[in-house]
């Protein structure tokens, strides 16, 4: 369906900027098709028992796609838990990424070879490590800039603010994008702040706030390309806030019925961003039924064989206990290992 | 929910319904609740979601809003807050969701939850406690798994509970809340729904909690709290079957310690062997063996041994089972020192 | 020359309201002038030895007394190291408070005694506990709300963030006063957040934000007042930011030439609230010379005596060390307070 | 900065130019900054100011305010932009002002800084030290005073460190800074400017320090780090007269500790005592208490003492020469141990 080369025919300069645009809609579908059948995947392997509890990221595809989009293969990506087929999207091997929601080690990235820090668990605390990042690379000369990744609960811990503030003072070249999904796990986003949106929040650091709807996965992109290059051009840290719904419980083992109205996720289902992309995709002819078969059934397929690799896996060893804490592991871990006290 | 909802009928509880560690903690919540109007309880998703491990299931529908308050994810400010709420006379019970997430809190524990009663010459009580799930052995994400217990052992002015059955979880949160002093209740998730008993009556005992003998031994004490508890019962079982009798005391509370019943029973034995999942260095075993060393130097037939975590991050879980003191690493050093 | 029984003349309504208002100026003046003289003394201590490291308020009398004028004396202050005096605003003797910089436990107070919280020292810590005073408060039945006073450094830390977001979500009654002197220690406010003003940052918790000239004193009392009166209405905190300039240093121990150029503090001398109110007093003919100087000497007076008190407490008992850390020292500390380990 | 500016113009540093220990680490720094452009200090008020104890007096001027930045007051956020500089490959140096300032960062400290290596399979190394002036016996005000180095000993994946005299503040800053793991640096304030010494040469020490033997003795060992050792010092000179011979070890890595170093010398006098200024429970002293327990049991004629802190919070400073260990203190105890 794809095809750059193909499309690029003689043509005006206009419709060539068309056709291009075109494309890179069908690259970002592409993407959002993988995440969707990661995710799926990973809720069914989770369910036969085969992953751990596992976040799943459904309905929030075209904000993780539409920011990947927006920014060079060197600019480096901050993700939580919720984002953690990002490495997937710059050629991680989906089964490498799963294996982490089985607690293997080796489901541990180096985040060099994807431009992308591990997933982090403690909320907001990947905020300032992203600003610190950034500050550092311009410091050193490099254009590169950074994209944090949050959610709404997030706001209110305080590494957010610190880490808000500093990118504000430092003028560091850093996207702060916020999915507002309206939930942190059982908590609605009216328990959390009081703030009538989160980007109302941009003024109190000095930086800039935009709003984007983030169901639309292309207006995530452009919103996110122009704050990236701002940021390149030394214009500072903008806050992107990308408004969706969680759709999804927050994690296999939560049961949203529990606290909200499971009629309600429902009627928002219809706003997901993936066939939204595909839809207008199929109705200005630039995709056609078949292809979008075709390509679900690629991501899928792709899927089955990287479940096959995790199903592969060998044990895991157990001198992993002390190594990579430190540089070598001092005599005291040695001894440990071996059952000892010193 | 269920076992709540059979009790709700009489005023005596059924001495005879067995329960698991997350309802005992919730019928001694509700019981505080119920008693104390000072009482509230503080947490994230602790509201209708019954907070992630169902210990306030429940609560907040029956107590109300204004009483189980679902907090914003700010650990920090959430026990800032309790402090406000101790100095207008509140008992707030602060439900941290597990125990890394206690880090962000550390500053408000450690200069005002700790030291506030210390500034105003004893005006003003912490009345305060703040119950942690902790520990390995769920299979549980990154950070879902630490026992962090030392850390407030060595800050000065806490309290340090930990049970290790669904009786003590009652006994020892219900004397937590009561308390005038801050309480750090640990709670040990991997034991939180694995056995089931019979509650004691409702009131909550009278002196601060000492440890228990869980059994009685002649050859070697076994010190551990926790989740290592059952552990250590299971090595003392397979021990007996080899003739080594074991005398397994269960701390209960880690700070302040029962030195007393750990050195009278190590007087007897001669031998101890201090278990406990949290890194070896400056852990709670650590001053147990100090205590031991310094108080029972003479009645000592072997070194005091330690089987505890090493100095290393909680492993991702697929060797979490490597990382926990088993039954058998237990059993083999309490052989290695009757072996001395 | 406050007598408010003397003023109450039988007259128009109107022109006792006048009258009642001169009488509360003369009121803010008194405190004004106490604060002065305690603040000027315990600076003389410290250069005599006779107090530690004392972080002086000089210039900062209007606001502190300014926001205590606006509540009533039921309602709590959670004060830092520089609000130190507040306490014997409302009757607290001298040397008590200053005893505290003599490292002296006898300096600590009972908070209940004077409404007042302990001087805080760790940044901002301060400001959940006021929020959760306030809204415990509020949930007992009470209109009593709570004034917390913190820096503008203070709005750089995670605690300032995490409360004030509270605030907001529990519309808690409290009145968030933020002494923006431009300085915390040598670090200017520029270089602690990037947003034009500190009120900016009351809409990214959903509150409202006030500022106000923190040199007068009037100003500040008239704008806390609406806070408070806010508060106890139920319609929530206020972020109220006093702007003025540390024209002191940040403590005895620092010196701000190595920092600052020593000119521009002391063009800032002849804004300061103390001398502003008694002009305005002076040049209304609601105050003379005279009283004035009365006044001066009164306040002068009082601190002379404090510290001939502060001279002659004894020493501390050193039972303290373990005393009043739990309700009952353990038998662990009273072994520890003999030398020995358990 | 006089004592810098002396320096800036000779490339050997006169070697007998006696230095106090704040001179020492702002050499270490200095050097530090000249030799490695990925080293950046951060801090609050460490630019124009100094710092508080104007440890990096005259760094900003000379090496720039890209390279000495001024921080605001966000300790927690302060320790994140490092991990993030850590990333981006550079050697971040962070001044906490003071101990108990730290415990805001305790959540960056415990779930980053000490677990991003382990976190990316070795991928990515924190280098990173992070400098924090603690202890009392200065009359400074509320926790301005406290020891926590215990808590990150405790937390795995830190190295922990702390000299006792200029000499070695200058060494192990070096070499702190030149380490690929990140290490928790103790600068115990008291110090500061009380001795001066030459500095040694200017490349830092080749293995990660170990302890270092004060003084050697035949009677008792003496074990302590940081503002204690001259206290000990002290004490060994009283006893000296007594005659009892005190071994002196200045165990200057706390995590991980030296122990056989402390082994090998307990082996020989069979007396043990421990000198630190923080709480007893779970403290340093407790670990090595309970190792030399563990290790050298029956080497000992005495059981191993501790002269700590006890577990109350850190006094006013009216009392805080009750609270710290005196060389009085110290001395009864050795003469305890002798007794035996
Ligand atoms: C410091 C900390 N506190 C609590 C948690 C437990 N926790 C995990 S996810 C989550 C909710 C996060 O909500 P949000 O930031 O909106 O992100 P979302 O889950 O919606 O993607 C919570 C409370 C945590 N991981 N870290
Ligand atoms: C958590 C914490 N970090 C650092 C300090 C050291 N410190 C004391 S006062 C101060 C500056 C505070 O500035 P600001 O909030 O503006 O208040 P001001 O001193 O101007 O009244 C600092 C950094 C502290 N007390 N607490
Ligand atoms: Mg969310
Ligand atoms: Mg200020």
């Amino acid at each position: 369906m794809i095809d750059v080369t193909a499309e690029a025919a003689p043509e005006a300069a206009a419709s060539e900027r068309v056709a291009a645009a075109a494309d890179d809609d069908l690259l970002l579908l592409r993407q959002m098709l993988l995440l969707r059948a990661y995710d799926e995947r990973a809720v069914t392997l989770q369910r036969q028992g085969r992953l751990s509890a596992y976040p799943m990221f459904w309905g929030e595809e075209g904000i993780q796609a539409g920011a990947l989009a927006a920014v060079r293969e060197s600019d480096w990506l901050f993700p939580t838990y919720r984002q953690n087929a990002l490495p997937v999207l710059r050629g991680a091997p989906p089964e490498q990424v799963l294996s982490y929601f089985n607690g293997d080690p080796r489901g541990l990235l180096d985040p060099r070879r994807y431009a992308c820090a591990p997933q982090c668990v403690p909320v907001a605390t990947q905020i300032p490590h992203a600003v610190g990042w950034a500050w550092g690379r311009a410091n050193a000369g490099s254009d590169d800039v950074a994209v944090v990744f949050f959610g709404d609960g997030a706001t209110s811990e305080g590494d957010f603010h610190e880490g808000v503030n500093l990118a504000g003072v430092l003028r560091a070249p850093v996207v702060l994008l916020c999915t507002n999904n309206g939930w942190a796990i059982s908590t609605p986003v009216a328990r959390q702040t009081a703030a009538k949106a989160i980007v109302d929040k941009a003024a109190g650091y000095g930086i800039v706030g935009v709003q984007v709807d983030g169901f639309d996965a292309r207006a995530v992109r452009d919103v996110v390309a122009v704050a990236a290059e701002r940021a390149r051009a030394g214009a500072g840290p903008t806050l992107v806030e990308a408004t969706c719904y969680r759709i999804g419980p927050h994690a296999t083992a939560d049961d949203p019925a529990r606290y909200r109205d499971p009629a309600v996720a429902e009627t928002w289902r219809a706003h997901e961003p993936v066939a939204r992309l595909a839809d207008s995709l199929l109705a200005r002819g630039l995709l056609t039924e078949d292809e979008l078969e075709l390509e679900r059934a690629n991501a899928h397929a792709r899927m089955v064989e990287a479940s096959e690799r995790l199903a592969a896996q060998g044990p895991v060893d157990r001198r992993r206990l002390i190594e990579h804490v430190h540089v070598e592991p001092p005599p005291l871990l040695e001894a440990q290992l071996g059952g000892r006290t010193a | 929910m269920s076992f709540r909802a059979l009790e709700r009928a009489g005023v005596e509880r059924a001495a005879d319904t067995a329960v698991t560690m997350v309802e005992a903690l919730q019928q001694a919540l509700d019981d505080a609740l119920e008693r104390d109007p000072q009482v509230l309880l503080l947490g994230e998703d602790i509201g209708r979601n019954g907070g992630v491990f169902r210990v306030t299931d429940g609560l907040q529908l029956r107590h109300g809003a204004q009483r189980v308050l679902d907090m914003p994810i700010a650990e920090a400010g959430t026990v800032g807050l309790a402090v406000g709420l101790c100095l207008a006379g509140y008992r707030p019970v602060v439900e941290i969701q597990f125990d890394s997430f206690s880090y962000p809190a550390l500053e408000q524990i450690a200069t005002h939850v700790a030291r506030y009663r210390w500034r105003t010459n004893g005006a003003v009580a912490m009345r305060m406690v703040i119950r942690l799930p902790f520990g390995g052995g769920v299979r549980a994400p990154e950070l879902h798994s630490d026992s962090p217990e030392a850390l407030f052992c060595h800050l000065p002015g806490l309290r340090v509970l930990c049970p290790s059955t669904p009786a003590d979880a009652f006994e020892l949160l219900g004397w937590a809340i009561a308390s005038d002093d801050p309480v750090i209740f640990m709670e040990p998730k991997r034991l939180y729904r694995g056995t089931r008993m019979p509650l004691p009556g409702a009131q909550p005992g009278e002196g601060p909690p000492g440890a228990r003998i869980v059994c009685s031994g002649t050859d070697v004490t076994l010190v551990s709290y926790g989740a290592s508890v059952p552990t250590c019962a299971a090595a003392a079982e397979a021990l007996a079957a080899e003739g080594i009798s074991i005398e397994l005391v269960d701390l209960r509370s880690l700070w302040p310690l029962d030195s007393e019943t750990v050195l009278d029973s190590v007087r007897r034995t001669h031998r101890c062997l201090i278990v406990h999942e949290a890194p070896q260095s400056c852990g709670v075993g650590a001053e147990l063996a100090a205590l031991v060393g310094e108080h029972a130097l003479h009645d000592l037939h072997a070194p005091p041994l330690r089987v505890v975590g090493p100095d290393a991050p909680f492993p991702l879980f697929a060797l979490e089972d490597d990382y926990l003191p088993s039954a058998e690493r237990v059993a083999t050093a309490a052989r290695r020192l009757v072996g001395f």
